[in-house]
């Protein structure tokens, strides 16, 4: 009999207070007027920062540990999830409203509904239950299709939400599928009593069957959100179609949250036995995730596609770290992953303004006129290709110490492999640098004068000093 | 053996898995958009009976209660798909998917 | 005297430094001021240190360290000198003649642009030469070998603006090189098998390498190789002759006196080695041999002046690495110093002819100039007699030791000596033929060179006097001990650098001690040579001066004659066996093999990857129907995986 | 006489399993939309059937009402609204290669699938946490003046076990419906600057 | 002397990259860029007297600890040794000659110029001094971006490609060794380049080794570069600005042999000793090759690009070599490199200003026009040819020498590189300045002026300083030579082997591995140290002359 008391709440804080946020706000909107969102843009933001400091706060307050009768369980991992989310949902509200008024998207609703879709992916990664989870991940992809299908009069955003939709659907079902199975197997829903036949092969030996179906379908539902190979097929798609600051927000908040669903599930193993065979599965996963994301990228020119493959192939990366029983590193790495996206894709949203495709061809020569956007660019492209001294390189070194430190097969397997592909990668990356700094003729972006944006500035420039010299003072 | 209602779980199961693949099947096959949403609705439907059969076998009332939710998730996901067919569709006057590639490669 | 030895070294290095510092300002008269007396100072500090060593009983060389250059481990070589007899005689050549010419091209460049440049590169020959007689240590003798053929590079290609002139400087200095790595080679060897490059260390190595008899072969062919390069004997000789394109005093000085003798010094200085090899020595006899004669053919039918002093200059030199072969040093050495009086003076009466001519050095455009330049043709004269070995002129009595030396030489000698003989009797010949074309005969000079035709200023005529001089009285430092007793200044002065070498051969029983000839013998060589020579002379006089004949324009030459013309077309051998394939592979490389293979596979993977990419791309449809078909495969491999492959 | 209820039971099963399956394979198979929708309905209907084979009355219920009942006239509103026409495979089938893969890829699952299930039939012996045996299970609230208060009944059961043990994941669906609302409201709303 | 001394000069470019950006005119930018360079270069000076020559340890060591986690520590720790230190002080002051020479090479964006030139110095320098692996790779990399800047913005018609190539091609090699970096510091649990030559080597399986070795030999050996990897160096020669070919060429070609003395062969001695025949083989081909190439191009600047193919064979070969004389020919053949080939990059550069073709066919017969500029051009191609008495002499000299020693086919045929050399160079100097004038256009050429002369001057005094008194800089190597050789004998072997005891049970006493500074004990006879793995082509030594008088002496010298 179980009656939830107040460190319950306390646990769950910062979604509540999101979710009252975006109730109120629901309410509220009808009663002002304006087209002018500038307040409703400091209530989220200042909401979000509350959210924020609950984060850190739950961490001591109530404090680590499980909640809701093992529904909730907070712990560092979580606490830094949570802040990435938190972070790049505040940037991006921050980066939207040049874009949001170049698409004429004038409805007030666009900021509960980031709300909520944080809620969504704080209960993704903080649930121990997977029905909480898969509730968590719902909602979080309802609130993206929306996010994603908000410039309702053009053809291609909606394109992009229709195919996430209907994949979305059709993998959750996997999932679904997956999770009955493992309820079938064990007789709860909660994570580690869900996963205990995987490895605990003394209770249920035959009937495990369930179990590891239901974990293969399991896989298959995350891998999707997660864009790993061969699920990955939607996400150059949607993430061209989708306003580019709604892509950058996609590209790290609920990638970051898929991630973190993967890890906990990893960390509920007792022991990482790095020869169970769905490491070695997760492992091929990756190294195909990584190999494809790049050589698909090759042969891109719009720069948002090839972020987009580029995200697959990182997916890849820290996939293998997951494998190789890395945490903080991969935490790290996705907080750097979530702050070269957020610039990357705000420097985009820059230089598109609204109108046409950022290509190779159309950046040439961009040093000349805007030579801040390119070294912008420069940093964080070349942050991607985890060149020193970049953030992208700590992380990615991070990361891969920790993969290397073990002597079985697979982890040498994967370090070959990751270091390869980054040397693959670094040609298209380095694509970037060539036509905006080497280029004589100039480009369409640098032809034209933008005018200059507040927020993109400012979340750009946020993240491209974040990229530049965090990493002198923080390390997972 | 172990039997809800005189009929083995497998049997359920087996009903189930076929009721997915045919679900499959039809997101495979179908171009429009409103029936590819209608087979993701079908496997839906075969993850609820598995979720009963397992509530059942293992006298847990749990899955009844997550196939109670699930029905929620549905209806939420149909209303929101059907909005978007229903904005696609007027702008471009069909629902067909093949029919929208403007993104690819 | 000898504590000033060092000055010798460095004034010709100085004068070449302040000449080349201000080489645009300065006044000529100052430069050559500065590079003669750059060379004019050291001669008389040799002098008097010749004295203050005392050579004849003398017996530890005197050696002075500068200062320290290569210290690597075991590996040391200093900038230190060694003063013996060898290296006091060499000095005295260069010092004393190379003063001479220097005096000779303040005359003979007069006016010329780059005048200064002239005596820049001069002194800096001296230098280097200085370097390779007197340094300590193989190294050293390196530096002064390479120093030299640069020298000679940058003179030959003096008149850098003419096309033949830049490629005869890169012709000698590559054909040198080849010989040089051969040189160095024998450095190397030397050093990992000694374990030092310093002569002294190397005659005191010399006993404990009786184990390596066969090895020793080895390292004297590798200094050989050097030697053949640098002396210009078959088969590097090609560049000596086209060296001529440079002015006749540097011709005179480097291609004559001094440079090409290094080769020569070389085997004497290394005698240690040298006088232990078994085959080698005979190899390097033949060499010589066959060079002399080969070469003095090629002068038989040459109408260049220049050209015909070349290669009598090659086959000259054939004569000492004859003598060295037959392990005769005192032979090979003093023919050295005769040939450097009479070539030199016969080069810079060359020189003074082609002065007067208005650089005209065609034969065929000259004759009786006898009439017009006396001291010239005089001078010439006694050269000329002095190399055809009649005499009491120098040249007999050096080649004549030579080819008793050789005849009375071990296994081969009868042979080598054959073959010396042929060339003397060509020698002669062809010198002759040279004299007659040139001071004989009726004028074929055009008028306008004839308009003023006249006797070269005192700067030229004096020092062809004092090496005429030499030329005519040199010979008798030493003479056989037939004619009138005999003297052996010579060997007497060498004694002590050859005598150690000779215990240690011997007492490996590898002896290259001429079995001792009967007087009567003797005399009939000595008679032989003598008359070979006479009927050389006599047969040119029947056909030049007689006949009158005049060789033919060059494309009237036949059969033999168009043979020897064009050199045997050695040149053109070469040419297309060697330079033009070499330069056929680097093409190869270059375009083939680069750029194709090595680059183009690099390229490929690249190509490979975007190409790869197009094609994958083509999966992402952008078909809903297609994606899901990828999950439903991805599922199928998950599921599948984790339910037969178990946890 | 008497029927073993069982068998009656099989019979029944069978019965509504073979209608699930045609309407549904009608539904993935016919070219009308509509009819898709309608025998899409009917499949639910036997859906619900089973349900109440397996005696879960709630669910039952809850499958005629929401899905047959709410979703379906949704759908069906969505299809008549937008007047579809008939849909032709072409397309698709054009491409054989692809063809033949999508029917082996839905073999293959539906082998590994059936495979999958049968491969064990041995349910977990779990010791039933705060459900009773079958045939009908019941709830523990706790204790009520000394007493145990016991939900009793599949609805009962089902509903305490929403409100006590899946409260959390029950707001949750709630704020996800609300999402959802603003979300079609948002997607689907007529764009009045635009229509004007 | 501070103790942060090297940081101090190391970012001392920084202060150029703050204060540049907000210039307004070109003039005061270059004067800022070249007082920067010339400070840095100024302050770097004073190390090589401060330079303790009879230590073989890092010195001037400036350690802070930076990254310190229970599972990763990295330290900021950078310190410089002999050969370090040379090639630290060579940099410093071609970057000083090369900004200088850019003055009016470069003639559009200028700013961006000077600031990625300090940046790259920054970089540069840090791989010259880094003590630590993790730093000296994050200073690898750091140098590559403003490098490909250079090329791809400054450069020449085909620009963009060549600055790619040399990008991936680096980056190729490099991700490989940080692969190397992380399993050698997760095996040996230090990134310290000191503690892992010493390390016990039994940590490390054969297979193991075999990778590590090859992945740091490979990104060293491209960026050597060593045949068949060399194809990115003409590209990136020829279409590179002066200041970039001279750097390039200068200094940082000598990053990889460099590489080669700091890591390959100290850590991983046996594998180096086993497969040096192969690394040697390959340098024979790039000396061969190299020449053969550079003798048919058309283009100036690449056949020179293709003459340090050749030159830096001569490195490695002595680098493999294991002798003495070898090693030490090949550290100082680094350095003659770096001045010869700079000068005569230099030389290219300022012709073609005036001309703006590198095609040699354009030239022919200058001399006679632009005498000053002749004699320099004659006198750096000398001592590219290695004529005694210039620098190129002393290196390529002790390199066949030590090469005869171990290996007399190889050294015989690398011998013959030396007239392939004499060859090209000659030809290339014959077609460029003799012979008649034949391109009209030429007969207006200006010489060169103060300001160029100027930059001249200082690099011909080195190359006879380096030429006839060698020792000046001889001395500095020396202890890194010692270290190379004991870190490669088979006494280092045996004491690293892990054993305790040797056959005969009496405990080996760790004579040369106990720290880095014993590693430069004084060497003994290449026979002691090599061993079984000095080749079947090996000349031995007269038995007599084992110790000669000379050794003794040279043992009292380096104690």
């Amino acid at each position: 009999m179980f009656t939830p008391e107040w460190k319950d709440f306390l646990a769950i804080m910062p979604s509540l207070i999101l979710v009252t946020g975006g109730l109120i706000f629901l309410v509220a909107q009808f009663f002002l007027h304006s087209n002018d969102h500038r307040i409703l843009r400091f209530i989220t933001g200042f909401l979000l920062i509350l959210a924020l400091y609950y984060t850190v706060e739950s961490s001591t307050n109530p404090g680590h540990g499980t909640y809701f009768s093992g529904q909730i369980r907070l712990s560092s991992i979580t606490m830094w999830l949570n802040i990435i989310y938190i972070v790049t949902a505040l940037l991006t509200v921050i980066a939207s409203p040049r874009i949001l008024s170049q698409h004429e998207i004038t409805f007030p609703e666009f900021y509960p509904l980031i709300l909520f879709a944080v809620t969504g992916m704080f209960y993704m990664t903080t649930s121990l239950d997977l029905v909480v989870i898969f509730v968590g991940l719902e909602l979080l992809s309802i609130s993206l299709y929306v996010l994603i299908g908000m410039a309702k009069n053009e053809m291609s955003s909606l394109e992009a939400t229709l195919k996430y939709f209907l994949l979305g659907a059709f993998s959750s079902g996997f999932m679904l599928m997956g999770i009955a199975f493992l309820y079938g197997g064990s007789g709860t829903t909660n994570l580690e009593g869900a996963l205990k036949p995987l490895y605990d092969l003394s209770l249920y030996t035959e009937t495990s069957v369930y179990t590891r179906i239901g974990f293969g379908f399991l896989l298959v539902g995350i891998g999707f959100k997660i864009a790993l190979f061969p699920f990955h097929s939607w996400t150059p798609d949607v993430y061209e179609g989708a306003l580019t600051t709604m892509t950058g927000f996609m590209a790290s908040g609920p990638k970051a949250a898929a991630m973190g669903l993967l890890l906990v599930l990893f960390t509920t193993f007792p022991v990482i036995d790095t020869n169970s065979s769905w490491t070695y599965l997760l492992g091929t996963i990756s190294i195909l995730s990584m190999t494809f994301g790049n050589i698909l990228a090759i042969q891109q020119d719009n720069l948002k596609r090839v972020l987009a493959y580029s995200s697959i192939s990182h997916a890849g990366y820290v996939t293998a770290g997951i494998v190789c029983g890395a945490t903080n590193e991969v935490i790290y790495y996705l907080l750097m992953y979530a702050f070269m996206n957020i610039a990357g894709f705000s420097i985009i949203a820059y230089l598109e303004n609204g109108k046409h495709i950022v290509t190779y061809d159309s950046l040439k020569a961009l040093v000349l006129k805007k030579p801040y956007t390119a070294f912008g660019l420069l940093v964080i492209f070349f942050s991607l290709a985890g060149i020193p001294p970049l953030g992208g390189f700590w992380s990615k070194i991070f990361l891969f110490q920790k993969i290397a430190e073990s002597e079985n097969p697979l982890n040498r397997i994967l370090l070959i492999a990751g270091m390869l592909n980054s040397a693959i990668a670094i040609y298209y990356y380095l694509r970037v640098t060539v036509s905006a700094f080497m280029a004589e003729e100039k480009g369409e972006s640098t032809i034209e004068s933008i005018p200059m944006s507040y927020g993109l500035t400012f979340s750009s420039t946020v993240s491209v000093l974040f990229v530049l010299f965090v990493w002198i003072f923080y390390q997972p | 053996m172990n039997l809800i209602s005189g009929i083995p779980v497998p049997y359920y199961l087996s009903l189930a898995g076929i009721m997915f693949t045919i679900g499959m099947f039809g997101v495979l096959l179908r171009r429009n958009a409103v029936v590819i949403f209608m087979s993701v609705e079908l496997m839906l439907n075969a993850v609820n009976l598995v979720f009963i059969t397992f509530s059942k076998s293992t006298a847990q009332v749990g899955g009844e209660v997550i196939v109670f939710f699930v029905m929620a998730i549905a209806a939420a996901e149909a209303a929101i798909g059907l909005a978007i067919v229903i904005a696609i569709h007027r702008q471009k006057k069909t629902v067909h998917v093949d029919e929208m590639n403007l993104l690819k490669w | 005297m000898l504590e000033l030895f060092p000055l010798i070294i460095l004034l010709p290095l100085l004068g070449a430094f302040i000449n080349g510092l201000f080489y645009r300002k300065m006044p000529n008269l100052v430069a050559a001021w500065i590079g003669n007396l750059a060379v004019a100072i050291p001669f008389f500090i040799t002098l008097g240190s010749l004295f203050a060593y005392h050579p004849m009983e003398n017996t530890v060389p005197h050696l002075f360290t500068l200062f320290e250059w290569i210290h690597v481990g075991n590996f040391q070589v200093d900038f230190a000198y060694q003063v013996d007899q060898l290296s006091l005689y060499m000095t005295l050549i260069i010092t004393g003649i190379g003063s001479l010419i220097h005096l000779y091209s303040v005359g003979y460049m007069h006016g010329e642009e780059g005048f200064n440049r002239f005596f820049v590169y001069l002194n800096l020959f001296i230098f280097s030469m200085l370097n390779l007689v007197l340094g300590d240590n193989l190294v050293l003798m390196f530096l002064g070998w390479e120093g030299v053929g640069l020298c000679s590079y940058l003179l030959i290609g003096f008149d850098y603006h003419k096309d033949s002139a830049a490629n005869a400087g890169m012709k000698a200095f590559i054909t040198n090189r080849i010989g040089d790595v051969g040189f160095a080679v024998g450095i190397f060897l030397t050093y990992w098998y000694v374990g030092s490059v310093r002569y002294v260390d190397l005659i005191n190595a010399l006993p404990y390498a009786l184990p390596y008899k066969e090895i020793i072969n080895w390292v004297a062919l590798a200094f050989f190789i050097g030697a053949i390069g640098k002396s210009a004997q078959i088969p590097l000789y090609v560049w000596l002759p086209d060296a001529m394109a440079g002015p006749t005093p540097v011709s005179a000085l480097i291609h004559a006196a001094t440079m090409v003798t290094a080769g020569v010094f070389m085997i004497a200085r290394l005698n240690p080695i040298f006088y232990a090899t078994t085959w080698a020595s005979d190899y390097i006899a033949i060499t010589g041999a066959v060079t002399a004669l080969f070469a003095a053919t090629i002068g038989l039918q040459q109408t260049d002046i220049k050209k015909v002093l070349a290669y009598s200059t090659v086959s000259q030199l054939g004569y000492m690495f004859l003598a060295m072969g037959v392990g005769a040093y005192t032979a090979g050495m003093f023919h050295l110093m005769t040939h450097a009086f009479f070539k030199a003076l016969m080069f810079l009466g060359s020189g003074s002819v082609i002065h007067a001519m208005h650089h005209e050095q065609d034969m065929r455009n000259m004759g009786n100039l006898k009439n017009y330049m006396k001291i010239t043709w005089i001078t010439f004269m006694i050269g000329t007699l002095a190399i055809a070995g009649i005499p009491p002129f120098s040249g007999f009595f050096s080649k004549d030791l030579i080819l008793e030396k050789a005849y009375s030489h071990h296994g081969i000698g009868p042979i080598l000596w054959g073959i010396g003989i042929a060339g003397a009797f060509t020698t002669a010949f062809y010198m002759f033929r040279l004299v007659f074309l040139t001071f004989y005969g009726e004028e074929r000079i055009d008028v306008h060179v004839k308009k003023h035709l006249h006797e070269s200023p005192w700067q030229i005529t004096v020092p062809l006097v004092l090496l005429a001089v030499g030329a005519a009285f040199a010979g008798f430092l030493q003479v056989p001990h037939i004619l009138g007793g005999g003297v052996h200044i010579l060997e007497d002065f060498f004694k002590p650098v050859f005598e150690q070498s000779l215990k240690v051969a011997d007492s490996w029983g590898i002896t290259k001690e001429p079995h001792v000839i009967s007087e009567s013998t003797e005399w009939i060589l000595l008679l032989i040579s003598v008359g070979v020579a006479g009927l050389g002379i006599f047969l040119s006089y029947n056909i030049f001066q007689v006949k009158k004949t005049v060789p033919p324009k060059d494309e009237e030459f036949q059969g033999m004659a168009k043979v020897l013309y064009n050199k045997y077309y050695v040149d053109e051998i070469y040419d297309s066996t060697i330079i033009q394939p070499v330069m056929q592979i680097s093409d190869a490389l270059a375009e083939d093999v680069d750029q194709k293979i090595i680059d183009g596979s690099v390229l490929g993977i690249g190509r490979f990857f975007s190409g790869l990419s197009s094609y994958l791309r083509k999966l992402q449809t952008g078909i809903v129907g297609d994606y899901a078909l990828y999950i439903v495969l991805g599922a199928i491999v998950v599921v599948f995986f984790l339910f037969y492959k178990g946890a | 006489m008497d029927i073993d209820l069982n068998q009656v039971s099989f019979i029944f099963f069978l019965v509504f399993a073979g209608i699930v399956v045609g309407a549904s394979l009608a539904v993935i198979l016919h070219k009308n939309p509509v009819v898709s929708a309608a025998s899409l309905v009917l499949a639910f209907f036997g859906l619900a059937g089973v349900y109440a084979i397996m005696n879960a009355i709630f669910i039952a219920t809850m499958q005629v009402l929401v899905y047959a009942g709410a979703i379906m006239v949704l759908v069906i509103f969505v299809v008549m609204l937008l007047s579809l026409r008939e849909e032709t495979h072409l397309e698709i089938w054009k491409n054989p290669l692809k063809q033949a893969m999508i029917v082996l890829f839905v073999l293959v699952f539906l082998g590994i699938i059936i495979s999958a299930v049968n491969y064990s039939s041995d349910i977990p012996k779990l010791p039933p946490q705060n459900g009773t045996s079958q045939p009908d299970y019941a709830y523990n609230l706790g204790q009520k003046e000394g007493l145990p208060l016991v939900a009793k009944g599949n609805t009962a059961t089902v509903g305490a076990a929403t409100f006590l043990e899946y409260l959390l994941p029950f707001e949750l669906v709630s704020v996800l419906l609300l999402a959802a609302v603003i979300g079609a409201v948002v997607i689907a709303k007529r764009d009045k600057l635009r229509n004007l | 002397m501070p103790e942060s001394i090297l940081s101090i000069i190391i970012f001392s470019p920084i202060v150029g990259v703050i204060i540049i950006p907000f210039l307004k005119e070109d003039t005061q930018v270059k004067w800022i860029s070249l007082l920067v360079t010339f400070f840095t270069f100024i302050i770097s000076v004073p190390l090589l007297f401060a330079f303790n020559v009879n230590s073989s340890e890092l010195q001037f060591i400036h350690r802070v600890d930076w990254i310190l986690k229970e599972n990763l520590m990295i330290d900021y720790y950078l310190g410089l040794d002999g050969v370090a230190l040379l090639l630290f002080v060579l940099t410093s002051f071609l970057f000083f000659l090369s900004s200088a020479a850019s003055w009016t090479y470069i003639s559009k964006r200028i700013k961006e110029f000077h600031i990625s030139l300090l940046l790259l110095e920054i970089g540069v320098l840090g791989v010259f001094a880094a003590a630590n692996l993790v730093l000296f790779y994050v200073f690898w990399e750091l140098m590559l971006i403003p490098m490909a800047l250079l090329i791809g913005v400054w450069g020449g018609e085909r620009r963009v490609y060549a600055a790619v190539k040399f990008f991936i091609y680096t980056m190729a090699g490099s991700v490989l060794m940080l692969a190397a970096i992380l399993i050698l510091y997760f095996k040996a649990n230090t990134v310290n380049i000191e503690q892992i030559s010493t390390l016990d080597l039994t940590m490390f399986s054969k297979e193991l080794q075999l990778f590590l070795f090859f992945a740091f030999a490979l990104s060293f050996a491209i960026k050597i570069p060593v045949f068949p990897l060399h194809t990115w160096l003409p590209d990136a020669h020829t279409e590179a600005p002066t200041a970039g070919s001279v750097i390039l060429a200068g200094v940082l070609l000598k990053m990889g042999t460099y590489g080669f003395i700091r890591f390959c062969i100290p850590f991983f001695p046996v594998i180096s000793l086993e497969y040096k025949e192969v690394l040697m083989i390959l340098s024979v081909i790039g000396i061969i090759y190299g020449a053969l190439v550079a003798m048919v191009q058309s283009d100036a600047k690449k056949l020179i690009a293709y003459s340090s193919v050749s030159h830096l064979g001569f490195c490695t070969l002595g680098l493999l070599t294991f002798t003495q004389e070898g090693v030490m020919g090949g550290m100082i053949q680094m350095i003659n490199h770096g001045v010869s080939t700079g000068m005569l990059f230099l030389l290219i550069g300022m012709i073609y200003e005036r001309t703006h073709t590198r095609a040699i066919v354009d030239y022919g017969g200058i001399a006679k026009v632009v005498p000053t500029f002749s004699i320099f051009f004659v006198i750096a191609m000398l001592s590219s040819v290695g004529l005694p008495g210039t620098n190129g002499f002393v290196g390529e000299f002790l390199v066949l020498l030590g090469t005869l020693k171990v290996n007399v086919v190889l050294g015989i045929i690398a011998g013959t590189g030396v007239i392939w050399a004499a060859g090209y160079l000659l030809y290339l100097t014959k077609r460029l300045l003799f012979g008649e004038l034949t391109n009209k256009e030429n007969e207006l050429l200006s010489d060169l002026n103060t300001r160029e002369s100027a930059i001249l001057v200082p690099l011909v005094v080195l190359i006879f300083w380096l030429g006839i008194y060698p020792k000046t800089f001889m001395k500095y190597l020396e202890p890194s030579v010692r270290v190379y050789l004991n870190s490669a004998s088979l006494q280092a072997i045996e004491e690293r082997s892990g054993k305790k005891y040797d056959p005969e049970g009496k405990p080996i006493a760790r004579n040369y591995t106990r720290s880095y500074k014993s590693l430069g004990a004084s060497v003994s006879s290449i026979e002691n140290r090599l061993g079984p793995y000095l080749g079947q082509y090996a000349i031995v030594n007269l038995k007599k002359h084992d110790h000669t008088p000379q050794k003794e002496k040279q043992e009292e010298r380096e104690n």
